[in-house]
């Protein structure tokens, strides 16, 4: 496959960033426009829609009532997975779940899990018989650059505005699921030879490796994912790890503004 | 169908439980383009069921097998979000949504003028975000107007629509309910200039003058729904200009 | 892939049309010489054979014992499935199910069970705890054209002459399956530019779309399908819906007088 | 081999439960050239075993990269019916049935002169529509029969055959019962002609004289079997003069 | 696929055949240098290790609990199985398990089962409730010839080390698999014409049929297989069924000395 | 990360339950060219972690629509075996695992000088046969060693080492138990010469602080680390000259 296009964009992209900028005139930690809808799938027991620059993201929870596992009898379970299907763009081909898709789903599975958002104590029915399963499921419709800033925050935002759909089970009433902090993820690329925040589809066909950070409220780290090809120094990550805090808190603010539990 | 008569879907005055008359249809809202990647794309809203749908191509079909020398192929693929049933569905593809895939393409084979575009292929990628009975008319109805957004030359727009029968008694655009608990659905696609079909699958139980009574009733709902496709299309193009 | 056969083909076909005549020198609603034979293979608890003109499909019928569904505590389950392996002709590649089989084994399915002809709670062994699953699997080793109406009527064939292993699952003796209806399917094929009853395997290959219609004792439509590239109008399909009558009640008697339950 | 010995399998009479002598095989049935569309085909009743067999080519082989420029590719499928056992099974291969496709194959190809025909592909479907204990030797009597009746040239045709152990001793073709219950069974291709063979498994427990003593019945019913496969053939080719 | 390679190499041989030789300077019965390691891997409840000329197995044994089958109420069960993964030579390909080997799993399978080594009855625990599952699983990591002898051999070798790890189901105390028979595999490859014991990955490569067999402490035949193309005469198989025997004991002993259980 | 903390894994004295420090790593064994097929080899045992790596190409990368003009693609393969783990993991891929190749291969391509081979590809086949925690760091620095081993040229080597926090305290190189009660798990993969990551992936709680530490752990480990893998390959070459 000859990739001329890649090749003259890198040079492009090199170009811009060492004039300090870039191809849609964001400066380095800026983030494109974002909105964000709750509430907005019928069937879906919580939903959200994020539109990020040109990418859109739905995810949508679902829950099921099973058995718990032997060693954690008391625990329900939640579980995020992602779908990369080729409405999404035209490099998306039909198949079983890609690697790129595995790796979305679980580098947004790990930041919410790992932020104890939820207590998975209060997902259980019926200790050792019962627990609910809930399943959050993301489905990219649009990639333009960042799905997985993008999906953590649809991820998080369905979460908080779903509610436990315990008639349809006989488990008691419908209530809300009970979401006690705020995980956001926030991704920089290698663009052009530096970092840059939530690049777009343009500068990550044209850049290097991309960091995932997931931050809680408290500003620790519960995940962290470097992919693609490149490295990176320590001072390097030093830098967007400080990035991070700032966008993480007002991506929180949004999500929190939504509306929710 | 499920075809358990002791549920009621009738109301004493002829109504139905939602309150539509028996050729009363749900409201449709459509819009078109609403995807930035896609050559083409449609958001259906028919009741409470919300299918989008992007087209890309024509692009030369590859691997050179799937290649026809005097047409393009259209490559439809229809499929249900997990979070898009009442019980949430695996992820992939099913052998329902293999058969609604096989003969929505090959409805839309039907209508796009194939042979303008040899070797190339044509994709269809119909995604239901919610589903309350309806979704595959939902589907071909975006198809045919992401086609239409995506400047694909086409012989007529199809219509998806359906009629049914709840209670001994032929309606209009049969919701989750009716579906359950009715006794016949008759799905079709339907070309709004001719009134010919180039969708038709139906399972229940329909005498010949019920068919009739459904299909009067599935004509009758394509134009208007066209109507709303049609609107939806120009407002892209009023947007776009 | 050059398809030059069927462009002559289509053009040969359309020429026979204009006079009316159809290849094999049949008429437009003539089938082919059906052969009919039951209770045909060891192991399955109900079979059938059906040999078409140079069609050739078998039927076989087995049970399961299973759990009922949850909103079905007394009723049993029928499944039909369809299977076309590389046996059944040239272009029959080996691999999971095709969308041709699918479709094959779910239209035959619908006809069967929306007909009604099997009480589901007469397959019931235990309210909420057992009952039976019935299985019919259809085989086509030879596909001449056709192979819908040929698997359809080899399935309500296979069934009529099922005996319901009882015994073998301690649930009783063993006794015949109750059947009470006959639903029949017949096929049209547009060839030469009109509808032909039975398209063999050429004109299937020079034709365009197919409509089939499953219609029960009284008439009544069970089930539709169009299947492959083409449109109709309703005047047409009046025609047929009226043609399919006459050649249903001629099938549902060779199905009765080859015994049955 | 189940190896249950506490199931009689032997009369006081020193026959078998279904009358047959210790080295006597069940009947066997064949006929060529019943399926229209393949090249080659057979049907083979051996016992309540029902095998039928189509072979398609040879054919140019693709992909080209399972091309042999020196030969032809030989590609057997052997498959069980979801019907055709006491249990049904799933529909597609399992590991039993892709291991019996891989011997058989490969003793096919010990047969037939693939060297005449490179870059080409022989398929061969082996359906077992019933089965009672020694479908693979039916499949493989079966397959001889479709690729002779398909005019490929072989070396030999291969009679597939099988003889075991029951109660401590050796017999003939086991059936059934005596296949879940006994305690050996050893499946072998045979070429008639020679004695040489092109098909071997065995499992259970059988002495190097018990095994002799199955060798040499296997080795009397092939020239019985044999002589059955020619008659079918014969009549084939009489029926189409 | 042109295989100039392999024709030279047949040719090569079919020389050193003719003068009784072979390539690697062993005589025709004569086996590589075999090295047999024990209770290697940390997890697995039995293993081994065999180094086989340049071939190298890995075989591991895990328990789990199960419901017996409804037909053998106090019984355990035996699996083996064998990955060929791409690790163990250039013409292995990821992707479902092949044909290879399947085959190589079932037939070292086989022959383990019918020698009747294990007392399937002793693997209950509950009867009709739960009994153990012994699973066996070989992981060629090299294959330089003849992986069907090196699987048996780290297969059986594997079982005699074995450790029940009852105390971490709590079914009991851990306490060594009772094995009371060794099943050894020895196989022959026609090479130039005859048959050799132990083909090396060049004989494998210009040779063709094999010849698999398993035999029990008391010379009895367990498992036979012939495999590739080829065919053979009743007294060839005479002449190697004798040589089996000999070089059955040697590896018997091999394995017995190795300790165990 | 399991983050039970009602589990102690700290005694008294600070140290460990296996009595490791908190900045003390696990003993690492290697060996270079173990396998005598591949183009490169090695072992590692990393504490009870056993990770072997084989090495294959650079080839012709085939099919060609993976070929890239520029450059080699590095296909990576991570791998438990069945007898692995605690519970037996069925054969084949997982999710987890097919992450951790991706991961992994996106590391080894950044050292890797894949410009040197266009159009072909480098195959990295590494295989868990014992795991107790840090696999997918034994699999970095065994498929290193492999890579290094098969003579391609790279820019670095590199070592793959985790920290992590158990009782709220920093720890080096987390073992089974650690791991399953602990509270983060911060695994990279290090190029011992610049001190520069090739990976990183991290789960649990950590401040900015805590990580901070867990990356001075892991630059100091992988030094140590680093010694191993060059004395593994000195000795390889010393042997083979």
């Amino acid at each position: 496959m000859v990739e001329l296009v890649p090749q003259l964009l890198r040079q492009e992209l090199a170009d811009l960033a060492a004039m300090g900028k870039r191809r849609d005139g964001r400066s380095q930690w800026e983030s494109r426009h974002i909105e964000l809808e709750v509430d907005c799938l019928y069937n879906a027991d919580g939903s959200a829609k994020v539109t990020w620059g040109d990418t859109i993201v739905y995810a949508g929870v679902k829950f099921e009532i099973r058995q718990p596992w032997p060693d954690r009898p008391s625990e329900g379970s939640l579980m995020c997975g992602a779908e990369l299907r080729p409405i999404a763009g035209k490099k998306y081909e039909p198949g079983p779940p890609s690697p790129e898709s595995i790796e979305l789903g679980r580098v947004v599975d790990r930041g919410i899990r790992e932020s104890g958002c939820i207590d998975l104590g209060s997902l259980c029915v019926i200790p050792g018989e019962s627990v609910y399963g809930v399943m959050v499921d993301i489905h990219v419709v649009s990639d333009s650059g960042n799905i997985f800033d993008a999906s953590a925050l649809a991820a998080i935002a369905a979460l908080r505005t779903t509610i436990v759909p315990a008639s349809k089970f006989d488990t008691g009433e419908d209530h809300p699921l009970k979401i006690t902090k705020t995980p956001i993820m926030c991704s920089f690329t290698r663009v052009g030879g530096r970092f840059v925040m939530d690049a777009n589809a343009d500068e990550e066909l044209g850049g290097d490796e991309r960091i995932h950070i997931t931050l809680g409220d408290d500003g620790h780290l519960h995940s962290l994912q470097k992919g693609l090809k490149g490295v990176f120094s320590p001072a390097e990550f030093a830098e967007i790890l400080e990035v991070s805090q700032n966008q993480c808190d007002v991506l929180r603010k949004m999500v929190e503004s939504a509306g929710g539990n | 169908m499920g075809g358990y008569g002791d549920v009621k879907l009738l109301n004493d005055d002829g109504t139905r439980l939602d309150g539509r008359k028996v050729d009363e249809m749900r409201s449709v809202e459509i819009k078109a383009g609403i995807l930035p990647n896609a050559d083409g794309s449609a958001w259906v809203k028919h009741g409470l069921n919300v299918a989008i749908c992007a087209v890309y191509g024509p692009v030369e079909a590859h691997p050179r097998k799937i290649q026809r020398q005097d047409r393009a192929v259209i490559d439809v693929r229809y499929n249900m979000a997990p979070f898009s049933t009442s019980d949430r569905i695996r992820p992939g593809y099913n052998r329902r949504s293999r058969e609604i895939s096989k003969v929505t393409a090959e409805a839309l084979e039907s209508v796009v003028l194939v042979e303008r575009f040899p070797r190339s292929k044509i994709s269809v990628e119909i995604e239901i975000l919610a589903a309350e009975a309806g979704t595959r008319c939902a589907g071909i109805t975006a198809a045919s107007v992401a086609l239409a957004d995506a400047g694909i030359p086409m012989r007529d727009l199809i219509v998806g629509v359906a009629s049914g029968k709840i209670e001994d008694t032929v309606v209009l655009d049969l919701d989750k309910a009716e579906d359950n608990y009715g006794q016949a659905d008759l799905p079709v696609g339907i070309l709004p200039t001719t009134g010919d079909l180039a969708f038709l699958q139906m399972d229940g139980d329909l005498s010949p003058d019920e068919f009739n009574l459904c299909m009067e009733y599935n004509q009758k709902a394509a134009k208007e729904i066209h109507e709303v496709m049609i609107k939806a299309l120009k407002e892209k193009y009023e947007e776009g200009a």
